[in-house]
């Protein structure tokens, strides 16, 4: 086994039991916290796939917004109702039974596309700057609907948020 | 491709793009605007040249067959420019109702802001050729509906939105999951490619009938069809009736127009050996039973609404699984006479909202007290209920006889069931519709005050109402313009 | 002019209650004129066009235009008609429903609650069933059809008894059902037939009726193809059609077991409302079978008729049992409907011309006669507010007029020799009897059993008299006996043309028969030719 | 050479685990990680898709419109549930039951 295989296998690991921590753990802190890992160790699996500019982006957006975001909102609930950061499991039998169903079924057919086409080929072109490129030929219309889902999302928080004058 | 030839088509594209562009620049104006002061009548007449010059340019551009544009992941044909001028109308219906509204927060800049981005996120929907394209209008559609749904700053209408979003999140999520899967399989986005139908029908796997079914998901949350309905109930009841009115209509359409889509891709036109007909009718007949049956026990309104809107869903859903281009058409037919039963419907609705009626045992005695509001809904009931003569028993009569028709071609007996069922569906609904016109007419009741519609909502319920009145008597009049629709990929 | 006097004579009340409707309410006494000068208009109409019948002798007046005619690229062309006619089967129907609106109007003097609501209701509902009775292209047909059901919805549900509420429901709940059947059933059919008339290379889906009832229309293979059939579970496509649309029409009719809104909707509804219900709904189920179910699929009739002659029996027995243990004069005389239509059910099923006769003339007459006995029992409902038979005794010399009418009503109806019930009731079992032997569809243990519903209908009605009329004169319940008074002015007028007519449709049948016989000669010779040679072809 | 049937077994559990999440956690903040866990599996598969299919750029692409559609998601999620918040004084979701049929 390469020593890219083990690194890959360890972060593969790493973001397995991070993502189960979230599950495990009664403290929405702490699953903020396991979540941040989990986020970042497939930031690296990403770099181990050749798609670095997903990776950045993984680490700058991901795993440096949204994470901080909700952190940031855990903190606001905690003062607005004053409780400890608890939470409560429910319907545990269903949930856990529904996860492992499509957890199995997708393991069985996935990997048999895993096996039936070849082996990942790598690639070694600029990467970055030809997602640039890509970004604004091809994908210019998705990526300006981007732009507009960002601006109304913005607003969409702020109205939601501004309390009513009555 | 080099980068000049890349900015080439972009250009080109550009200019089929008017109607989106239009209403981009709307909503940018209105976005300027809401840094001031409110200015409403500036905002209301902002929307409202702005969904009329973008329906006007739809209109002007009909007679155009097919346009592939930004290298096709999207693509504009007649079938998506009807749906798009029927949202457009079904937004502007819906801004004219907001002005008889009298919770301010109906009229702000931002309000109608969101609801052009809805508007424009359907007019992408209805164009995609491409899931990236339909991942991410779908999301312009759904993040702005989960605002739009708590608009209303109650806690009814918070908590509507806060179940939406969770349901709507987790729906996507799934959707997302099979759109990889079917990249996957396939290698292209690009779903009307003929490297797309190949994989599918060259990969043989369940893996496609999981992908398939988990990207279901997220379009039958989308036009809330059962399984995935559980979320229209609260968000109905919560939000406020213009929104409630423009949700059961505009998102539903687009939706509905990239379901026909989908379906007919990942059955690969028929020739996949998993047979999506049979599971789109097994879905129409679930979401018939879930909406009739669950809109019996319903006492709010609005809660029966959004059960009826879940069982209007499952006629449209069976122009899908009748499957033939005639069924689409006829489904078209049907589409655009749910907007107008739909929209009478919402209009009384308001008014008796305001009213504090909004149960049916509220309803004892309106008949004649409210006279214009009551007979308007009544209308509005029957068409939805289908007997003539409206033209929701027209569309009704269409929409089955395609299906009857792609019995006889397929010989499928679900499709028999589907036939007998959903007609069969028509009386249960009847127990429901006719509680509102059976509280208004037959019962005595409390004392309301005499009232009667505002300037506005007499004009809209007019034209409405004729509208669905005209279109039983004299069907060619849409038909023929309905005729011209092509379906194309 | 004289093409448009059937449109002319379906649209009059249409018009009128558009009138109604915009003339204010203060005029509150000009609705029930309008709603009558609405129905003596329809009359002259009527009689205009009766006396100069066309020369075709298979009808007596007709129109036909397109309605709708719409495009469906590879898929043909959905081809609609505005088709009305008038011809030996509806025309005693049509005159019938003139009749009996004309007096549920002067019925209707008092009504006070709503009158505006009230005339417009019952004008709409005259519009659609004069039009159900003409039409011949089967959307036209479906339209009055439904068009007949919110109207009679609110005129029970608002101006009806203590659980009128209850009443209008079900009667809603009952013939929406049905019609859904016959709308399951005009889908298949208009998918299913062509018109041959159209321009050759396009195919043209017609509503017609006399279209459908052409076995040479059918799209060879389609589902409803007569010289293919299609079998779905262990019927053919044909037989499930003609048991929808039967059905759906049995409901209306009533039949056993489909008949538990009709007692429900009588007792609850206002007296004009039920001489409307009884008069002419109930006839628009007998009209769509012999219309639309025999003529279009007579294979299937042919092949059923024993079943449907079975229920025909079932009703006439069924209905006369409960009329016998009906407390409620105004119940007795609902269940002796479900009897007396049974009788229809039985005439048709025979396929001879007795008997196709007989049915037609049964529910010519069942018209008069049922209008009469629900003014009656109206009459006494008005004076003390109860309707229950045990309570009365010795009406007899109190009200000696009311007396002589209920004899006549109560002995027209029970099939008494000189009445027209008596009439139709002969030939039908006539019809039956002859089946055996003329057409071999049937058994003649059919109109025997069926003979006892008469036996059960004179018990009934004698029963009824003499508890409600002979002995000492006695009140019992909340009646007082000082509002028993005679039959007043506006009642005799009601009153004595019904007798009057009973009586001469008795004396002198051929006004009637003249109209049907050639109908129903043509009727049977269509369906059991027709259905011989379908069958033949399995 | 990487081997793609780790990824994609990564890519299963992640999903499955989110939906686990989704339908067991009593806070919406929590759901909200969930609905995270599974856009991020998509984009595993997105992304080992592509390496399978390397003539496009589709599927990195795919992932990165994902990010920002997550992002706005989460952004817009946590005003509603803040707003929640504040009216009800709670986040489980099972508590908030003003609406009722």
């Amino acid at each position: 086994m390469s020593s890219y295989s083990i690194i890959l296998y360890g972060f593969i690991l790493i973001a397995l039991i991070s993502a189960i921590g979230i599950l495990a753990v009664n403290n929405v802190f702490k699953a903020a916290l396991f979540l941040l890992t989990c986020l970042l160790s497939l930031a690296a699996i990403y770099v181990l796939c050749l798609a670095e500019f997903v990776a950045v982006t993984q680490i700058l957006v991901y795993a440096g917004g949204v994470v901080v975001v909700i952190i940031f909102g855990i903190m606001l609930t905690t003062k607005l109702t004053g409780k400890p950061l608890e939470v409560k499991n429910g319907n545990l039998f269903p949930g856990l039974l529904a996860a492992l169903a499509f957890a199995s079924m997708l393991v069985k057919y996935q990997s048999m596309m895993a096996t039936s086409t070849a082996e990942l080929s790598t690639m070694s072109e600029n990467l970055v700057s030809k997602t640039g490129v890509e970004l604004m030929t091809n994908y210019v219309l998705p990526f300006e609907l981007a732009g507009l889902l960002l601006l109304m999302a913005l607003i969409g928080a702020a109205v939601t948020t501004r309390s009513t004058p009555e | 491709m080099n980068l000049q030839e890349a900015l080439h088509i972009i250009e080109k594209s550009l200019s089929y793009l008017y109607p989106e562009l239009i209403l981009t620049g709307g909503i940018l104006v209105l976005i300027t605007i809401s840094l001031f002061k409110r200015i409403s009548s500036i905002v209301f007449s902002v929307v409202s040249i702005s969904i009329c010059l973008a329906t006007i340019s739809l209109l002007v551009e009909e007679g155009l067959l097919r346009a592939s544009l930004f290298s096709g992941i999207i693509v504009k044909e007649s079938f998506s420019t009807y749906l798009k001028i029927l949202a457009n109308i079904g937004s502007l219906v819906t801004c004219v109702m907001t002005l008889s509204s009298n919770n301010q927060r109906m009229k702000s800049a931002e309000f109608y802001a969101l609801l052009l981005t809805i508007v424009l996120g359907g007019h992408f929907l209805v164009m995609s050729n491409n899931l990236l394209m339909v991942f991410i209008s779908m999301e312009i559609i759904s993040i702005s509906s989960y605002v739009l749904a708590g608009h209303a700053n109650t806690k009814e209408a918070s908590e509507g939105s806060l179940k939406y979003f969770l349901f709507g999140s987790v729906a996507s999520a799934i959707m997302l999951y099979g759109f990889s899967l079917l990249y996957g399989v396939t290698g292209t986005l690009d779903f009307a490619t003929e490297g797309f139908v190949k994989g599918i029908t060259e990969y043989n796997s369940p893996i496609l009938l999981i992908a398939g079914f988990m990207a279901l998901a997220g379009f039958l949350f989308k036009v809330g069809a059962a399984p995935m309905h559980p979320w229209a109930p609260d968000v109905y009841q919560g939000a406020s009736v213009p929104v409630v009115a423009f949700l059961s209509v505009v998102p539903k359409l687009a939706g509905i127009g990239i379901l026909i889509k989908f379906i007919l891709v990942i059955s690969a036109y028929g020739q996949s050996k998993y047979d999506w007909q049979a599971i789109i009718s097994v879905v129409a007949i679930l979401t018939l039973t879930v909406g009739n049956f669950s809109a019996l026990a319903q006492r709010n309104l609005k809660r029966m609404m959004a059960y009826s809107s879940i069982a209007q869903t499952g006629f449209l859903l069976v122009g899908i699984a009748a499957y033939l281009p005639e069924g689409i058409q006829f489904m078209l037919f049907y589409a655009t006479v749910y907007v107008a039963m739909n929209f009478i419907v919402f209009i009384s609705l308001q008014f008796f909202e305001q009213r504090n009626i909004w149960n049916t045992e509220h309803f004892a005695g309106t008949g004649r007290l409210l006279l214009w509001p009551s007979i308007s809904m009544l209308i509005g009931l029957i068409a939805l209920t289908g007997l003539p003569p409206t033209a929701g028993f027209t569309g009704k009569l269409f929409i089955f006889s395609s299906l009857w028709e792609a019995y006889h071609l397929s010989e499928k007996n679900i499709l028999l069931w589907l036939f007998v069922f959903g007609l069969l569906n028509t009386v249960v609904s009847l127990f429901y519709y006719l509680k509102i016109p059976y509280y208004a007419f037959l019962k005595e009741g409390q004392s309301v005050e005499k009232g009667n519609f505002n300037l506005w909502e007499n004009l809209l319920s007019l034209i409405l109402v004729l509208v669905v009145l005209g279109l039983f008597f004299a069907p060619g009049l849409l038909m023929c313009w309905i005729n011209s629709v092509n379906f194309v990929l | 002019m004289q093409q448009y006097l059937l449109s002319l004579l379906i649209f009059i009340p249409l018009i009128a209650a558009i009138v109604v409707l915009f003339v204010p309410s203060v005029f509150q006494r000009s609705f029930r004129m309008i709603t009558l000068s609405a129905s003596i208009l329809q009359a002259i109409i009527f009689t205009i066009i009766l006396s100069s019948s066309s020369a075709d002798a298979s009808f007596i007046i007709k129109e036909q235009t397109t309605w709708f005619s719409i495009d469906i690229g590879s898929w043909g062309i959905l081809k609609a008609e505005y088709f009305v006619l008038l011809d030996g089967l509806n025309v005693s129907l049509v005159a019938l429903s003139i009749g009996v609106m004309l007096i549920a109007t002067i019925a209707s003097w008092k009504e006070t609650k709503n009158q505006k609501g009230y005339y417009a209701l019952l004008l709409i509902l005259n519009t659609a069933i004069v039009g159900s009775f003409t039409a011949l292209d089967f959307l036209l047909f479906y339209l009055f059809f439904e068009f007949m059901l919110l109207p009679m919805f609110f005129l029970i549900g608002i101006w009806g008894g203590p659980r009128r509420e209850y009443a209008s429901i079900k009667f809603f709940l009952y013939t929406l059902l049905g019609s859904i059947f016959i709308l399951i059933a005009l889908i298949a059919l208009y998918i299913s037939v062509h018109d041959p008339s159209a321009v050759p290379g396009k195919l043209v889906h017609s509503f017609n009726l006399l279209t459908m009832a052409d076995p040479k229309n059918y799209i060879s293979n389609s589902i409803l193809d007569p010289n293919n059939l299609w079998m779905v579970g262990p019927l053919s496509a044909r037989t499930w059609i003609f048991l929808l649309i039967f059905f759906g029409f049995a409901i209306k009719l009533p039949m056993v077991p489909v008949h538990t809104w009709l007692p429900d909707a009588h007792v609850e509804a206002s007296t004009p409302i039920s001489v409307i219900l009884a008069a002419l709904l109930l006839k628009i189920g007998g009209y769509g079978i012999l219309r639309i179910a025999y003529p279009i699929l007579p294979d299937a009739a042919v092949e059923l008729s024993w079943i449907v002659a079975t229920f025909g029996v079932i009703s006439i027995i069924y209905g006369a049992l409960n009329a016998l243990a009906s407390k409620d004069l105004k119940r007795l005389i609902a269940y002796s409907s479900v009897s007396h239509m049974g009788f229809v059910i039985l005439g048709i099923s025979s396929v001879t011309s007795e008997g196709v006769t007989g049915a037609i003339y049964q529910m010519f007459s069942h018209g008069i006669i049922s209008a009469m006995l629900f003014l009656i029992a109206g009459v006494l409902y008005d004076r003390t507010h109860d309707r229950i038979i045990n309570n009365y005794s010795g009406l007899a010399s109190r009200m000696p007029a009311y007396f002589v009418m209920v004899l006549v009503a109560f002995f027209a109806s029970l099939g008494l020799p000189g009445f027209s019930g008596f009439i139709a009731e002969i030939m039908v079992f006539l019809g039956a009897f002859r089946s055996a032997s003329a057409n071999g569809l049937i058994h003649e243990s059919f109109a025997i059993i069926a003979t006892s519903g008469l036996v059960l209908g004179a018990a009934y009605y004698l029963w009824t008299i003499q508890r409600m009329f002979f002995g000492p004169f006695d009140l019992k319940g909340i009646a007082s006996k000082s509002e028993l008074y005679d039959l007043t002015p506006r009642e005799y007028i009601l009153l004595l043309p019904l007798a009057f007519s009973a009586l001469a449709f008795g004396i002198f049948p051929q006004l009637i028969l003249n109209w049907i016989n050639p109908f129903a000669q043509q009727f049977i010779e269509a369906v059991l030719s027709k259905g011989a040679s379908l069958t033949s072809n399995l | 050479m990487i081997e793609a049937l780790p990824l994609h077994i990564l890519s299963a559990f992640l999903f499955a685990t989110g939906l686990a999440i989704v339908i067991i956690k009593r806070n919406a903040i929590v759901v909200l990680m969930g609905i995270e866990l599974m856009l991020n599996a998509s984009n595993v598969n997105l992304i080992v898709f592509n390496r399978m299919h390397p003539s496009t750029f589709d599927g990195q692409m795919f992932a990165l419109f994902v990010i920002i559609v997550a992002v706005c998601e989460t952004a817009v999620g946590l005003a509603i549930i803040l707003r929640v918040y504040r009216f009800y004084k709670t986040s489980v979701p099972d508590h908030i039951q003003e609406l009722k049929g």
